[in-house]
């Protein structure tokens, strides 16, 4: 009973850190670009006081009930894939350790597609034509990330024969290296796929605002916009922190945490500022090229 | 000043030996005038366009004379070899105005020929555009038509804000608002 | 207990806070003051200091921004972009020609005074604008919300009755459905 | 019948339109099957109220005729009237009108840089672009008092002397603004994604061209020499050296490298003038301007704005008022008809770059 109640307040903490952090990314983002760009920029807890705001604002719009599930089918898939990524190596002791079996690595990389399909279904609800060919854009370039992140994740479940993340934590542990170094094609693949994911420039066709306006969000406002911040915040620390764990040995402590995430921020950010958007066609083009290259060269490596 | 315009001087006896009952005029260097009426207007255009190398067009305006209860169609033309502007000018009646259509000459025609039907109400049979280009739902007279007053309509469409009535100084009465005086730089813009 | 007077003094003041340091607003250029904006958004002046940022859809949009004279064409949009914004919404009048007609006081097409088809917060004088005040514009805005004191949108449901005469006697022809909120 | 192509209105309210207009786009996927714009939006019948102002008064009107270059109308009706009226303008005046053209051209291709990239998504260049372009509206404020709308350009000369100390300000700007262009270069025209983005999108031949009657940069991009500027000089233009640019292709490409070329020109130009200003008056002597007349008669003068020809045809009748102004800016020939006729088989994603090259600027069109 204790244990359990202790996991469930542990899991909030998750959740709670996983938002604030997430949060602070983008205003950290923000300022950066705005530092890029000459400017003084926004606090960097602009994003927190958007967020308050949002939700705070009312909300009298009605376009079915797919439209009002959308938002909290993000939420719920960015909060469950949050679930399955252990935030700190081994025993911690207060942070949500995880729901890990075997095979969670597969299931999470299905359970973050997740949160765009609902996305997607609630976006296709509220009769906007600008909102569906954002979906239909979004769907077109997760098919092209998809493919060089599942590879490599193939890659390293093949070389590593686990396909648990807390299996490959382990690994990395024990033989005291980091996964980057022993596949180096799988991280590269995986790096160039997660451009795609964070939809930043140039891969931002999703919300593009000089085309579609801003895509599956332009109908959303006030408290739904800001579930799918909330969720999008979330979903970028369990991206990074993800990413981190596989590849990077995971962190022993929250600073560690902290710095190996942001590190790996900073080239979606960097890469961001200084790149014009894609077409869709070359979006897809662009992760069929090098980023697949590199996955296909990633399961050689892991094969022989 | 006549032997500085060579090449305006080429060009009026190009049109003259071409067409007859036109009326010609150097203005000034770099334009000539053709006063032409309506129905040979396409003819000058094509003629112009097909063998004295005017590829581009340039404008087509209509002024409003109300007093000859006339408006005038002029349509201006650049050659890139010459660099002469040659204005053709043609008057048609002001009641139930019609002119040919020549967007099928320069197919940028159609923008002038749509703002100059939705302005003037002046009608060019067999052409197509959208009947409304810039206003919407207009219910009054064309609205560039001199004989169409803006002020009237003014007062009695929309309310004015108080005190913005015309020909009152108002420097003064702003300046000594919050009771302060008239500084002497600002002295000199107020009428005295 | 949690009903009292205090908290609810709380939650306004966090609520204002936010509100007022998080303005969204919207990218319609109805006018040509919207040629400072850019200015106003960059390097020298930069407006995100305070807060202030584009939204692309009158949906997420708390700013309505409106940046010079209206035609009466452009007046039928505005006023449904308008309808379409979620509470709390205000609107800021830019420039003359919204406060009095400005230079364009005979002319057939634009409207004289904004605030008699929807309710403006604040109006920032000049022709046009320079950025610095339409930062004192913004600045403006922030103390009113925060004094809880821009109440535009309430205004414009109390008196829609008012509102919707003026727009139809400027607007002829009157397509829109009665907007419900 | 094909059912499935949708509809989008791109605009009034959108964030890549360029202005106030709406372009209506029936989709089929990502391409364009049929386009249809809408103007009006920013009609404020000026050409009406220029009739019931006197010909002093229309200045303050004419600045507001282009918003993002406010002074080639004012050179352009400056011009017509001075053909009507045989007015002549001072050596000095020429040299100034030209500066404040070529300031007004800088600060405009400040801001083409800005939409051009914006709408790609790139929005570093812009913000640097148009915080620089702050630089170049300091000049014109302390030479005439306004930062957007100058009224700087009368019939017959110039409103006012440069002050003193000028001529070193607009040549430190220039210095600075020469050195920040290798920087935005470097992120926009070496950018391998920009370049993907522009090269063969929204193509104009050379023929469309001519039946088009496409004007400046658009024109100079299907490799025709044709500028205001060189083949019916003003101003002080026949007097300086500077060259079009002039690049085959067509495209968004085409017309991005014409302006970066023109750009360099354009501060080159502006540097010839400080070095070769004339000293002498600024403005020929002016009547009383409530009772200046001017002769019946018409013409038609032009100017080279950063997005074309701006052409206004002036009618007076002979009394204090114009008869009738008549402007042709370049959107006009761009933003309607020809944008609809190039805008079929584009992407939907190539609209608002497509729009930025071509310099569609509503308030011209509708006035």
């Amino acid at each position: 009973m204790n244990t359990i109640l202790f996991q469930l307040f542990g899991a909030l903490a998750t959740i709670l850190l996983a938002f604030t952090v997430g949060m602070f990314y983008g205003g950290i983002r923000r300022k950066i670009i705005a530092r890029i760009q000459n400017r003084v920029g926004p606090p960097i807890y602009q994003n927190f006081l958007d967020v308050i705001k949002l939700y705070s604002k009312e909300t009298s719009i009605h376009h079915g009930a797919m439209q009002h599930m959308g938002p909290v089918f993000a939420i719920t898939a960015s909060i469950t894939s949050l679930m399955f990524v252990p935030v700190l190596n081994g025993e911690g002791w207060f942070w949500f350790k995880n729901l890990n079996f075997s095979g969670d690595l597969i299931f999470l990389v299905y359970m973050m597609v997740f949160g765009s399909l609902g996305m997607a279904l609630g976006a296709g609800q509220t009769g906007n034509p600008n909102s569906a060919i954002g979906v239909t854009r979004g769907l077109s370039q997760m098919v092209g990330y998809e493919i060089p992140f599942v590879m490599s994740m193939v890659a390293l479940m093949a070389q590593f024969h686990t396909t648990s993340i807390t299996g490959l934590m382990n690994i990395q542990v024990q033989e005291n290296t980091w996964l980057m170094f022993s596949n180096p094609f799988a991280f590269i693949a995986a790096v160039l796929a997660m451009l795609g994911m964070f939809h930043y420039s140039p891969f931002d066709i999703v919300h593009a605002p000089a085309e579609v306006a801003s895509g599956p969000v332009s109908e959303f406002g006030g408290k739904y916009l800001g579930l799918m911040m909330s969720s999008g915040s979330i979903f970028a620390f369990v991206k990074l922190t993800l990413f981190v764990n596989i590849f990077m040995g995971g962190a022993a402590n929250l600073i560690e945490l902290v710095i190996k995430t942001f590190a790996l921020y900073l080239i979606p950010v960097l890469y961001g500022v200084t790149s014009p958007r894609y077409r869709t066609e070359q979006a897809i083009t662009y992760f069929w090229k090098w980023p697949l290259f590199f996955g296909v060269i990633a399961i050689l490596w892991a094969s022989f | 000043m006549e032997t500085t315009f060579i090449k305006e001087e080429l060009l009026f006896r190009q049109l003259e030996t071409a067409f007859e009952n036109v009326v010609l005029e150097i203005a000034r260097k770099e334009a000539v005038l053709v006063y032409a009426p309506k129905e040979l207007v396409a003819p000058i255009l094509l003629y112009a366009k097909e063998k004295l190398g005017y590829k581009s067009f340039s404008h087509l305006s209509c002024v409003d004379w109300i007093e000859n209860d006339e408006f005038e169609l002029v349509y201006i033309l650049w050659s890139p070899e010459t660099k002469i502007n040659l204005f053709v000018k043609t008057r048609i009646e002001r009641e139930n105005p019609i002119m040919e259509n020549t967007d099928t000459i320069w197919r940028q025609i159609n923008t002038y020929q749509r703002e100059i039907r939705e302005m003037f109400g002046v009608e060019f049979p067999g052409f197509i555009g959208e009947k409304e280009f810039i206003l919407e739902d207009w219910e009054e007279i064309p609205p560039m038509r001199r004989d169409f007053d803006t002020l009237d309509y003014v007062s009695e469409t929309f309310d004015e804000r108080p005190g913005r009535e015309d020909k009152q100084d108002v420097r003064e009465r702003i300046a000594n608002r919050s009771g302060e005086e008239i500084p002497d730089f600002a002295k000199k813009y107020s009428r005295e | 207990m949690y009903n009292d007077n205090n908290a609810q003094t709380i939650v306004e003041y966090i609520k204002n806070f936010t509100r007022k340091n998080s303005l969204f607003m919207l990218a319609y250029g109805t006018g040509c003051g919207a040629i400072e904006l850019p200015a106003t958004l960059t390097s020298r002046y930069d407006a995100e200091r305070l807060g202030v940022r584009g939204a692309a859809t009158p949906r997420q949009a708390d700013l309505l921004l409106i940046t010079g004279y209206l035609s009466t064409k452009t007046l039928k949009r505005v006023i449904r972009v308008y309808e379409q914004m979620q509470d709390p919404k205000y609107v800021i009048g830019f420039g003359s020609c919204t406060i009095n007609g400005g230079m364009y006081w005979d002319s057939y097409n634009t409207i004289k005074m904004l605030d008699k088809y929807i309710p403006v917060d604040v109006y920032i004088n000049g022709c046009m604008p320079r950025p610095e005040s339409v930062i004192a514009g913004f600045k403006e805005l922030q103390r009113l919300i925060s004094e809880g004191k821009a109440d535009g949108a309430t205004k414009y449901k109390e008196n829609l009755d008012w509102y919707r005469e003026n727009q139809k006697k400027v607007l002829k022809n009157w397509p829109l459905v009665e907007y419900n909120w | 019948m094909r059912e499935k192509s949708t509809t989008i209105y791109l605009g009034p309210q959108h964030p890549g339109i360029t202005g106030n207009m709406m372009v209506k786009l029936q989709l089929e996927g990502d391409t364009i099957v049929k386009a249809q714009t809408h103007v009006g939006y920013l009609h404020r019948a000026f050409e009406k109220l220029i009739e019931r102002r006197n010909w002093m008064q229309t200045t303050t009107i004419l600045c507001r005729f282009c918003v993002p270059e406010p002074d080639p109308p004012e050179a352009a009706f400056a011009l017509a009237v001075e053909q009507i009226e045989g007015r002549e303008v001072p050596e000095r005046g020429k040299y100034l009108r030209s500066l404040v053209l070529e300031l007004a051209r800088i600060q405009s291709f400040m801001l083409w840089y800005a939409g051009q990239t914006g709408s790609a998504g790139l929005y570093t260049v812009g913000q640097w672009s148009v915080g620089d372009r702050n630089y170049v509206l300091d000049l014109f404020e302390e030479l005439t008092g306004g930062r957007i709308y100058h009224m700087y350009i009368w019939p017959g000369g110039v409103r006012r002397d440069i002050p003193e100390g000028f001529e070193d300000k607009v040549l430190r700007t220039m210095d600075y603004i020469e050195k920040r262009l290798d920087d935005y270069d470097r992120m926009m025209f070496d950018s391998a994604i920009f370049q993907k983005r522009a090269q063969g999108v929204g193509i104009i031949n050379k023929e469309k061209a001519l039946e088009w009657g496409v004007v400046g940069a658009p024109l100079r991009g299907c490799g025709i020499a044709h500028d205001v500027r060189k083949d019916n000089p003003y101003d002080a233009y026949d007097k300086l050296d500077f060259q079009m640019g002039i690049f085959e292709g067509g495209d968004v490409w085409a017309r991005a490298l014409v302006r970066r070329f023109e750009f360099r020109q354009s501060i080159s130009m502006v540097r010839q003038i400080i070095q070769n200003l004339p000293s002498g008056d600024y403005l020929n002597k002016m009547p009383n301007p409530m009772k200046w007349t001017i002769p019946a008669g018409s013409a038609y003068g032009k100017v080279e704005s950063v997005r074309g020809e701006f052409g206004f045809y002036v009618v007076s009748d002979g009394s204090d008022k114009p008869r009738r102004v008549h402007a042709k800016g370049p959107a006009y020939v761009h933003g309607v008809s020809l944008l609809e006729d190039v805008l079929v088989g584009q992407n939907l994603a190539d609209v608002s770059f497509i729009m930025n090259s071509l310099g569609v600027c509503p308030p011209e069109i509708e006035r």
